[in-house]
């Protein structure tokens, strides 16, 4: 018995922790993350890699719909916490304590895996009986490609569960192989939606964050790293001329990136000559929208007048976002989404010159 | 010893997979089947001491189907399930003609008095045959390389819609609407 | 492992293809025929070379073979995309009109 | 079986197979901490060092998944697959003295061995029946088109100078002047087909996170751990063939042989494994072109000059 529970200690040393953000925590997220780095636990890229469930900030009916089916995809010994937007470190830190207790707790774990196995079997049976249909999956339909070949379209849902993707937006994409034939993004329980007011450092935080996800799509572990760094040092110090530093150190790491560029350049392409009514501040490809997102940055701590951090509205961006990823690979796809920084919970119900104006200006 | 159960065993592999491919209900399942089976095959030849020629056969042959098993899912749009699945004409002609082939085959395989072994193998086959398709044989060597770099051109031809005229412009300088190519490459052209 | 058991082997893999090759429908498992058809070949001249005259220009043959399969496979992959466009037809059934 | 050609090697019995597997598995162990150091100190958390020991436990601990009408089969293959092709790689590695299979065309086993990663890594992600695994897959070909060629002729290139297939005569032929300092290009491209079949950082594409960890997105506990041991196992098995191919295997002052050839793969494998964090992902849309416009006329051209210099010294 020594051995096993030695064993489960290690294990629950490494604990993947799948993090699931309802729009406007994402400051309770980023405690959360820290936390779990300062443990040397690790964030999880997908369900099944998971063994908790953490959910941040209060889903509405539609995202709590998606996280419990995300839950049911945690392989076990699993473990789920949530924990409200307002938080600090020590409510953190005991959440995540409980979920270590909980997994190391061998009889809670021996109960939830019976439980899920009648949930389970009970699901495959009622559904094998259609002849085209395997287990209820409708076989995929064809439909052309952009090479003029027929193939087959699969219709898959990006978000809201899905790391480094923005909280509480789907993107219904239909696929073939690799490719988006067919986008539409809608936000999930939209009415439920309240606009979240931050100070300044911390929305140069925010759009670090927004960095950072972008990075790591991109792949650059260090990157994405450094960025973290910077988002993290943004919160804890409202100090304008240390952030500073900070972010002109980043930007000149980005810029020294050759490899980034080349990898990031001449996706999501928008031009003001197709589309003069989309925001100026949208326009160019990722690898442009990437670097500006340092500069928003810069311009929302120090409150620069000169250059006001330009908003776009929620459906706007969306719009974009659905427009751009047609004809893109997913991987593209992705980055093209990350570049656009939508926030749902910053600017959900903000007209535009609204934002702009606010006193912390 | 050793190479006798090796041999015996690799024939089962090789016959067994073989039919699964035409038996199994899904398409990945068919196209490596029909990889073990090459693989089989493959060590039998290394086996039979030709081990370059052993050794290409699987090397060749699991990458084309990991390329085949692509256009399976691609062209017959099959998802991972097991779907039952014939599409088969004509299967008691081919059932027939097939048995036929086998029966005649088979009884040359054993009726035939073959001769025995003339010459010896030399001891580094594998020299042998560089040497011999840099020498005497030669001729196959030219014959084979430019018959290989048509498959490659037509291949493309047939199969490719836009070609790299669409793509980099009569002048082949480079296109001049790169927002409408979907594949921009990694070069920078 | 003698030459008459190699000779069987290589006759049943043969056959098989030979069995695929006709009754499927499907281009792509066709040329799947085909490919075991070949694998047949390929065991047979091995056994020929080894037992009967082991002489370097023997492995030649067998480099042909090899050749000639990726020629196949690679006209055959790049037909079944032609059908497959111009078509939307993978049967073998439904391809009559490319030899109009 | 009459032996063929001469060896300087000693073969040694089949059974130590399990030896050779214990030292792929001993070096992706190294390659794991190596990375959790590195990960450690990047991201500043703590517990570096016993990071693989802890995401073993944690994995033997989880439960395997079962997804709705996988093809169970073809996925446990796949994920389970990859360690066994190290294994069969760095069989024909000369430890010192020793090898396990003398294979007179050595090389040409070990590019057939990296070439079944394909089907393995496709297979993983076609298994479970998830979009995101299927679309990994895909992309792991992708980039396979890439750097399989440029590889193949990186490979060839040794050979051609030693005379000789067999990876122990490549090996012997270094002696005074290893192949790297004069085939500086094949070896370059060399390393970046062992990480591209290893699915390692700059081609991890297949696992990225755009895709929720693409083929390795519905694996778990035991599948999970195979997989992750089984990339590790490739990138070490990549670095140990690149020592008598390129690096002079055995050969060093003091040191016995095997011990070099020890010294010299861990050397390699620990800066395959940090070129990971440093490097974004290469698309393989764009790397494609990178691999048959750069990578394959460079590769040829080292070749070439190989050839020439080879005929030269006759």
């Amino acid at each position: 018995m020594g051995l096993r529970r030695r064993l489960a200690t290690l294990a629950v040393d490494a604990t993947h922790v799948l993090v699931v953000e309802a729009p406007g925590a994402w400051l309770a997220r980023v405690a959360i993350e820290r936390e779990i780095g300062r443990r040397g636990w690790w964030l999880a890229t997908s369900p099944a890699d998971a063994d908790a469930l953490v959910t941040v900030g209060t889903p509405g009916p539609q995202l709590s719909e998606r996280v419990e089916s995300a839950w049911g995809q945690l392989p076990g010994p699993r473990s789920r916490t949530a924990i409200a937007d307002h938080t600090n470190t020590t409510s953190v830190q005991t959440a995540l304590d409980r979920v270590a207790a909980e997994l190391l707790d061998p009889e809670r774990q021996i109960r939830d895996a019976r439980d899920r196995e009648g949930f389970t079997s009970d699901q495959m049976s009622g559904d094998s009986d259609m002849d085209m249909s395997p287990s209820g999956i409708p076989l995929a339909e064809g439909g052309d490609d952009r090479d003029g070949l027929e193939m087959d379209e699969l219709h898959v849902p990006l978000g809201p569960v899905l790391p480094h993707w923005p909280a509480g937006v789907v993107l219904r994409c239909t696929l073939q192989g690799d490719v988006v034939v067919a986008a539409e993004a809608s936000v999930l329980d939209e009415s439920d939606c309240t606009p979240v007011r931050l100070e300044p450092n911390e929305r140069a935080a925010l759009r670090c964050d927004q960095l950072a996800s972008l990075l790591a799509l991109s792949g650059w572990a260090d990157g994405r790293a450094a960025a973290v760094h910077v988002r993290d040092a943004l919160v804890d110090e409202p100090d304008t001329a240390a952030g500073t530093i900070l972010l002109d150190e980043l930007r000149r790491r980005l810029r020294r990136a050759r490899l980034l560029r080349w990898s990031l350049r001449g996706i999501g392409d928008l031009r003001a000559g197709d589309r003069p009514d989309t925001p100026p501040h949208l326009h160019g490809d990722v690898y442009e929208r990437l670097a500006r997102l340092v500069d928003q940055a810069r311009a929302e701590l120090t409150g620069d007048e000169a250059t006001p951090a330009p908003q776009a509205s929620v459906p706007e961006l969306l719009a974009v976002a659905e427009r751009l990823v047609v004809g893109l690979d997913l991987a593209a796809a992705r980055l093209v989404v990350a570049s656009l920084a939508i926030d749902v919970a910053t600017t959900s119900n903000l007209a535009p010159h609204q934002n702009e104006e606010s006193p912390d200006a | 010893m050793f190479v006798d159960v090796v041999f015996w065993v690799m024939t089962v592999v090789a016959v067994v997979m073989g039919a699964a491919v035409f038996v199994v209900d899904s398409m990945a399942r068919a196209t490596y089947a029909l990889a073990l089976s090459f693989v089989a095959v493959g060590v039998q030849v290394l086996l039979l001491h030709q081990d370059y020629v052993g050794v290409i056969v699987i090397l060749m042959m699991v990458m084309e189907m990991a390329v085949m098993a692509v256009y399976m899912v691609m062209f017959m749009g099959m998802n991972p399930a097991l779907m039952p699945m014939s599409m088969v004409h004509d299967k008691r002609k081919a059932l027939a003609a097939a048995s036929v082939v086998f029966l005649t085959l088979a009884a040359g395989a054993l009726l035939i008095p073959w001769p025995t072994r003339r010459g010896q193998p030399s001891s580094d086959t594998t020299r042998a045959l560089g040497e011999a398709l840099m020498g005497s044989k030669m001729l196959v060597m030219t014959v084979v390389s430019p018959v290989m770099v048509a498959t490659i051109v037509a291949g493309i031809v047939i199969a490719s819609k836009r070609s790299r005229y669409d793509r980099l412009g009569d002048d082949l300088r480079g296109a001049a609407d790169h927002s409408a190519d979907p594949q921009r490459g990694g070069v920078g052209r | 492992m003698t030459l008459q058991t190699v000779l069987l082997l290589a006759a049943a893999l043969f056959s098989i293809g030979l069995y695929g090759a006709i009754s499927q429908q499907v281009v792509v498992m066709v040329m799947m025929g085909l490919e075991l058809m070949i694998n047949g070949l390929i065991l047979a001249a091995a056994g020929f070379w080894w037992f009967l005259f082991p002489h370097p220009s023997g492995q030649v043959l067998l480099m042909v073979i090899i050749a000639a399969m990726t020629v196949e496979m690679a006209i055959g992959f790049a037909v079944a995309t032609l059908l497959h466009r111009d078509h939307e037809a993978d049967m073998t059934d439904m391809a009559g009109d490319l030899s109009e | 079986m009459p032996e063929a050609a001469t060896s300087s090697l000693t073969l040694v019995p089949v059974g130590w197979v399990v030896l050779a597997g214990a030292i792929v598995l001993g070096l992706a162990w190294f390659a794991a901490t190596v990375d959790g150091v590195a990960t450690a100190r990047a991201e500043a958390s703590p517990t570096g060092l016993g990071r693989p020991l802890r995401e073993v436990a944690r994995l033997m601990r989880q439960r395997r998944r079962a997804t709705v009408e996988a093809d169970t089969p073809l996925w446990r293959i796949g994920s389970g697959g990859l360690v066994v092709i190290a294994t069969l790689m760095v069989i024909v590695v000369p430890l010192g003295p020793w090898t396990v299979f003398d294979s007179p065309v050595g090389v040409v086993w070990f590019n057939a061995m990296d070439v079944c990663v394909w089907a393995l890594v496709w297979l993983t992600g076609w298994g479970p029946n998830s979009a995101h695994g299927l679309v990994g897959g895909y992309r792991f070909l992708a980039h396979g088109l890439g750097y399989e060629l440029p590889l193949m002729f990186a490979l060839v290139a040794p050979p051609i100078a030693a005379h000789s297939l067999r990876v122990g005569d490549v090996a012997a032929a270094q002696h005074g002047l290893w192949f790297v300092v004069w085939m500086p290009i094949a070896f370059l491209v060399y390393l970046i087909g062992v990480l591209g079949f290893s699915v390692w950082g700059p081609f991890s594409a297949a696992v990225g996170s755009d895709i929720a960890g693409g083929v390795a997105a519905e694996l778990s506990g035991l599948d999970r751990l195979l997989f992750l041991t089984g990339r590790y196992a490739l990138l070490a098995a990549g670095a140990a063939f690149a020592v008598p191919m390129f690096l002079g295997g055995g050969a060093g002052p003091l040191l016995p042989g095997w011990l070099w050839v020890i010294v010299k793969t861990i050397v390699v494998l620990t800066a395959l494994v940090l070129a990971r964090r440093r490097l974004p992902v290469l698309r393989p849309d764009l790397f494609m072109e990178v691999g048959w416009l750069v990578l394959l006329p460079a590769a040829l051209v080292q070749v070439l000059v190989v050839s020439v210099i080879a005929v030269w010294r006759g």
